[in-house]
């Protein structure tokens, strides 16, 4: 296993008023990511648990572009992670946003 | 005086030989390793039939249980090393030369013997190479060939998969070679003559049916978001875009769940007769509901599908089928079919280089070709338009005599970019040529050359490298599609943005897709049960893709 | 009791607000609906049980937005036991469990995810079900629905599971001796597996789809343990003609067999409510008589279909083919399969 | 560890004036007189298999002794394997068969018949779930055995090293088999005196009987379960709150 947080400001709060919201499940070669409107609203932190060591750099860039892309500002972003692709990963997290939104 | 006849007086005398195991055509499963220890001869070549779904697995058996001081040296000409006897003979002694073209479930073991040096490797071949060999320089002095069952005058039913069959006797056969036959059962009449007795020397009833293994079902359940998401692209980015309508799928996951999007996604863009209406395709269950939904107006196959029978003898507007209702098949065709007269071929790989270069190879195994090769070239031979290959051939083609164009091939690869255990699909240096080093093989094994590629398809986007000029561009647009591998990460990104505003790239978002849309709701069956549903009951699925 | 879901699944949509449609859905007449289509989201009414996430089916099962959930993820009631094992950990702990209504009337639910570790019963996965078992006695919902979808047991956390299993038994008991229906829905990947199919066995009512599976030893486990001549576990049609589904239902191991969408579990659930057993004597005695019927007809029987052949279907080897709308068919006309001795 | 008691002797120890307990294909039933009363046994010696008519022999006996209604106290006494595996129980419904047994020695103790189980041998899984864990308490005797599945099988299963996973079991009791660790996680309410009569103890067990499930947070206090009881509250707290 392995924890990785990520922090990150953004340039605008992410719209939407949900508090939190889950999407994804923990399997093999998969994850779930639980957001909660619980920061700043320019910070985005992103904290992972995976089961997989050594993706430290792949997460960085996946997080970075998901950052850049979605401006998820205000988010605190908690991932489990059973081993999940990057585009996976991205896909999850853009997933999470939307009901975020809603 | 010359001897114009030595070559049948060996026939003759092998017969003869033979005949002694046998009651007129007619030999009983146990006597099959002496009738092929009196009818073969050292240093024979012989193709011991090894198809994707029909098994010579009795006479194979005899085969590995000759005895190598009398039966040494064989030369084995088949395109599949798939049964473990196929291998067996080499560890006797039994043959010792060898030349295929496809050892996908003995792949691992055919790499050990070739580094033993066990197996005295001629080369790996694509089918139809090695079937044109046939007629050349590769002619078998023995067939060893199965069908379902045959008459006792020789008459053979092959049943639905008739694949390489016909070829193999042609070769063997016109050229005073000896054909024996495997059948699951010797009945009065066969349903319809595949091959005539007159072609057929002796017939084995062998000691049971014949092993097939069911190879092209792909279970709805398993399929992905990705996965959909990209045949999403490729529908809209690729299919829509060139207007495809004569093609040959590969048979991973992506592919079929393009077949499954076809009745869903594809009717929704309004694309239904526009695109994918003609096929060379063995009979994929997944295609069921595009051929229900009457998308699908006619399909030829390389061999057929375990439990697809029934279905396909209802359907005989779509298959090719006998005067007794069932499939006829056939690989030498269905590979030229592919060839010629298909405008796309669209598959996976598992390995891709900066050039576009493919190979299913890994180090530790030679898995061969078999037909991919064929479906994905670009044949220089072909000499009539299509709205779909001049289109791609005048997006290859920018300078130069207009009426002098020819048009290309769409060869597209549908990868994504990371395989099984998070390992990356896009690499530096392709594994086959490590592995051509190791074994001394002349050529990598390369599935798909990269001047053959015309589309890289990931869940990143579309690269379409007939808009690439150079080969700077071409590997940035790879690059560009390759995700969060080495390779993707590796990008020129301003480089890889300039492509996108040329088209060379298109994102999702540039087709006007979201990933957010990628939902297992649009596959057109989401089981393998939804497949016999929408097949009337007809499909038949094997017992271990059931849950019901 | 290991878990034994045999499908590795790949991982699939689990955003629950993107409906499952079924498949087929344009070949086949919509599904027959009752009166109480207006509490709920019709869309999501047709999705796939099997194919939807534990949250998914409570929130398409229960009234729309009605559903309330105890200990949700943000508390992060995770295993304190899997890291030991280089595992990773779900914030609900694979089981989801809370308060909503089903066509107007409070109930409380449990849903277990079948993907999460095979939906086996860890200690915190537990104690969620054995604490909304316990909380039913003080609020008295008008009854108390569990979503099975497990393996059985987690081996990592096999005592506390194999505990919590008996408490959540002795629980259901009480629950329904103070007259509040216990009602199981199985229709998932994972199944209703060693202890969960015991749970399910403890139950007043179960309802069952043609993909459920209820059994104490799985196939994997038996073959292990006796040889794939006892039972070859990739022969699937025989493992479900000995634990799916439809040969739970014909034999009376289940007392409704449903579609695979949400709206066919939903008011297999509401009938069921409806006509629960009083956990009492006369019950089990009616059970115990049941029981011992079933042995003495089918006790030499090889093989699901030669039950089903001495229960007087035709063409028993039909059944596993047959659509949903002909085995219900059936399976009415089948006196054993429907009773209250449960 | 310690040898395991047999039958017999713990049947001399409880009924020191006599009883008619048989056993039968593994199957124990019987009864013998308590305080002057009845104590009615089923159980299982043996490390025998349960399968559907196993199980349906003991619900069988069960049943029967809350007819009489004498209230009297059932011992569940088990030595057993696991559930019977194979195609045949579960064809006809093993699941039915053993939560059947379960539940009918649920009622009982509703009914007010005192249920004690004593594990004084193997038990697992199904088998263990349905006649031992059944009860209002267990109690069990040195040298019995319970688990839901031994190391080796584990380490198969979870693709850890056995000799990894025998570290882990002497630190975490969740997880490792044996008597110990089902007592760390409460299932086992108490552990016998071998040498002491049994009748006595039995006798303070029933009188003593706790009047809910308290094996959660017998867990929490022995440190073999130590969030479930706390989690159980949390989600009854909420229900509770609106």
């Amino acid at each position: 296993m392995e924890s990785l947080t990520f922090r990150h400001t953004t340039q605008k709060p992410l719209p939407g008023t949900k508090r939190e919201a889950i999407t994804g499940v923990v399997a093999s070669g998969n994850l779930e990511v639980l957001l909660e409107r619980v920061l700043a609203p320019d910070a985005c932190e992103v904290a992972v648990e995976t089961a997989i060591n050594g993706y430290g750099d792949v997460w960085e860039a996946v997080v970075a572009d998901f950052v850049a892309r979605a401006q998820p500002g205000g988010l605190r972003i908690s991932i489990n992670d059973g081993g999940a692709r990057p585009d996976t990963v991205a896909l999850r997290l853009l997933q999470g946003v939307r009901l975020m939104e809603a | 005086m010359n001897e114009w006849r030595q070559e049948r007086a060996a026939r003759d005398a092998r017969i003869a030989a033979g005949s002694a195991f046998a009651t007129g055509k007619v030999v009983a499963a146990e006597s099959v390793t002496d009738l092929l220890e009196a009818v073969l001869r050292p240093g024979d070549r012989v193709c011991l039939e090894g198809d994707n779904q029909k098994q010579a697995d009795c006479l194979a058996r005899g085969l590995a249980a000759c005895d190598p001081s009398r039966i040494h040296d064989l030369h084995m000409v088949q395109s599949g090393i798939v049964l473990p006897e196929h291998l067996d003979v080499f560890e006797t002694g039994v043959a010792k030369r060898l030349d295929y073209s496809y050892s996908g479930p003995q792949g691992a073991r055919i790499a050990k013997m070739l580094y033993g040096g066990q197996i005295a490797l001629g080369a790996v071949h694509t089918y139809l190479e090695l079937f044109a060999r046939y007629f050349v320089d590769l002619t078998p002095h023995v067939a060893l060939i199965a069908g379902v069952s045959a008459d006792r005058d020789g008459n053979l039913y092959t049943g639905p998969n008739t694949e390489d069959t016909p070829t193999v006797v042609e070769a063997t056969h016109f050229k005073n070679g000896l054909v024996i036959a495997q059948v699951n059962e010797i009945v009065e009449r066969v349903p319809r003559v595949d091959i005539p007795g007159d072609r057929i020397d002796f017939v084995v009833e062998a000691d049971r049916p014949f092993y097939v293994e069911p190879l092209f079902t792909r279970d709805p359940a398993a399929m992905t978001e990705t996965q959909i998401l990209i045949a999403m692209m490729a529908i809209k980015g690729i299919y829509a875009e060139y207007g495809v309508k004569r093609l040959n799928h590969g048979i991973g996951f992506g592919t079929a769940a393009i077949e499954l999007l076809l009745p869903t996604y594809g009717e929704r863009l309004g694309l239904k007769g526009q695109i994918a209406t003609h096929w060379a395709l063995n009979p994929h269950p997944t295609l069921i509901p595009a051929i229900e939904s009457g998308w699908v107006k006619q399909v030829h196959c390389f061999g057929s599908e375990v439990g697809m029978d029934r279905y396909i003898r209802e359907r005989p507007d779509v298959f090719f089928t006998g005067s007794d209702g069932s499939l006829r098949s056939n690989r030498a065709f269905c590979q030229t079919a592919g060839l010629y007269a298909c405008d796309m071929f669209i598959g996976a790989t598992l390995q891709i280089d900066l050039m576009g270069h493919s190979s299913t190879v890994t180090q530790s195994r030679v898995a061969g070709f078999g037909g991919a090769p064929n479906m994905g070239s670009d044949p220089h031979g072909r000499r009539h338009p299509s709205d779909t290959w001049m289109k791609a051939g005048r997006e290859a083609q920018t300078s130069g005599e207009p009426s002098l164009m020819r048009g290309r091939k769409l060869v597209v690869q549908l990868v994504e970019t990371f395989g099984d255990g998070l390992v990356p699909t896009f690499v530096e240096r392709l594994d086959a040529m490590e592995l051509a080093k190791k074994t001394g093989l002349e050529l990598a094994p390369v599935m798909i050359y990269a001047d053959d590629v015309t589309h890289i398809v990931t869940e990143e986007g579309i690269a379409n490298l007939l808009l690439c000029r150079d080969a700077d561009e071409r590997e940035q647009a790879i690059r560009g599609v390759a995700g969060y591998t080495p390779i993707g990460r590796g990008r020129d990104r301003a480089k890889v943005e300039d492509l996108r505003a040329r088209g060379v790239i298109r994102r999702p978002e540039d087709l006007g897709i979201s990933a957010l849309d990628a939902d297992r709701s649009l596959l057109a069956a989401r089981s393998i049960k939804d497949l016999v549903h929408w097949s009337g009951g007809l499909y038949e699925p094997p017992a271990k893709f059931r849950n019901w | 009791m290991a878990p034994t879901d045999p499908n590795h699944a790949r991982p699939i949509g689990d955003d629950p607000s993107s409906p499952i449609a079924p498949a087929t859905a344009g070949r086949r007449s919509s599904a027959g609906r009752t009166g109480s289509d207006h509490r709920s989201d019709p869309v999501r009414l047709e999705m796939s049980w099997y194919e939807a996430s534990a949250r998914q089916r409570v929130a398409a099962f229960l009234d729309a937005d009605t559903f309330e959930e105890f200990v949700g993820p943000t508390e992060r009631a995770m295993s304190p036991h899997l890291p030991l094992f280089e595992l990773p950990r779900a914030f609900d702990d694979g089981i989801v469990v809370g308060r909503g209504r089903l066509d107007g009337k409070p109930v409380l639910v449990a849903a277990q995810e079948g993907r999460f570790m095979g939906g086996a019963f860890g200690e915190v996965h537990g104690a969620k079900l054995v604490g909304l078992l316990r909380a039913a006695l003080e609020v008295r919902p008008a009854a108390v629905l569990i979503l099975f979808d497990t393996g059985g047991v987690r081996l990592q956390e096999a005592n506390a599971g194999e505990t919590a299993i008996a408490e959540a038994m002795r629980a259901i008991t009480e629950v329904r001796a103070a007259g509040i229906p216990v009602v199981g829905l199985i229709g998932g990947r994972a199944g209703a597996y060693g202890g969960g199919g015991l749970i399910a066995g403890t139950c007043a009512r179960l309802a069952v789809s043609e993909s459920g599976r209820i059994s104490v030893s799985g196939p994997e486990v038996i073959e292990t343990n006796r040889g794939a001549e006892e039972f070859d576990s990739r022969d699937r049609a025989l493992v479900w003609r000995t634990m799916g589904g439809k040969h739970r239902r014909l034999t009376g191991g289940a007392d409704a067999y449903v579609a695979d969408t949400v709206a066919a579990f939903r008011d297999a659930a509401l009938d069921l409510i409806a006509r629960a057993p009083a956990f009492d004597l006369a019950t089990l005695e009616a059970e115990q008589a049941r029981l011992e019927a079933r042995l003495t007809r089918f006790g030499t029987c090889r093989d699901g279909a030669d039950i089903w052949a001495r229960l007087g279907i035709n063409d028993a080897q039909a059944v596993p083919a047959m659509t949903d709308a002909a085995f219900t068919e059936i399976a009415a006309g089948v006196p054993e399969a429907s009773h209250d001795a449960r | 560890m310690p040898a395991k008691m047999a039958l017999d002797a713990i049947l001399a120890s409880l009924f020191p004036t006599g009883r008619s307990v048989a056993v039968t294909d593994g199957l124990i039933s019987g009864e013998g007189s308590l305080d002057g009363g009845r104590l009615v046994v089923v159980g299982i010696d043996g490390d025998t298999p349960l399968g559907v008519e196993g199980a349906l022999a003991l619900s069988r006996t069960v049943l029967d002794a809350m007819k009489v209604g004498d209230k009297a106290p059932i011992l569940v006494a088990v030595d057993s394997d696991s559930q019977r595996m194979s195609r045949r129980d579960e064809l006809l419904g093993l699941y039915e068969c053993l939560a059947h047994l379960a539940k009918t020695l649920l009622l009982a103790d509703r009914l007010g018949h005192p249920t004690v189980g004593l594990i004084y041998g193997h038990s697992a899984a199904g088998a263990f779930i349905a006649t031992a864990l059944a009860t209002r308490v267990l109690a069990a005797l040195p040298g019995a055995n319970p688990s839901v599945m031994d190391l080796p099988s584990v380490a198969r299963i979870t693709k850890l090293p056995l000799d990894k996973l025998e570290a882990m079991a002497a630190s975490t009791p969740v997880f490792a088999p044996g008597l110990d660790n089902m007592v760390a996680t409460g299932a086992v309410h108490a552990v016998l005196d071998p040498a002491q009569p049994l009748d006595a103890q039995l006798s303070a067990l029933i009188a003593d009987l706790p009047a809910g499930d308290t094996r959660d947070r017998l867990g929490r206090e022995r440190g073999g379960r130590p969030v479930a009881q706390a989690i159980a509250e949390r989600v009854v707290s909420q229900a509770r709150g609106g």
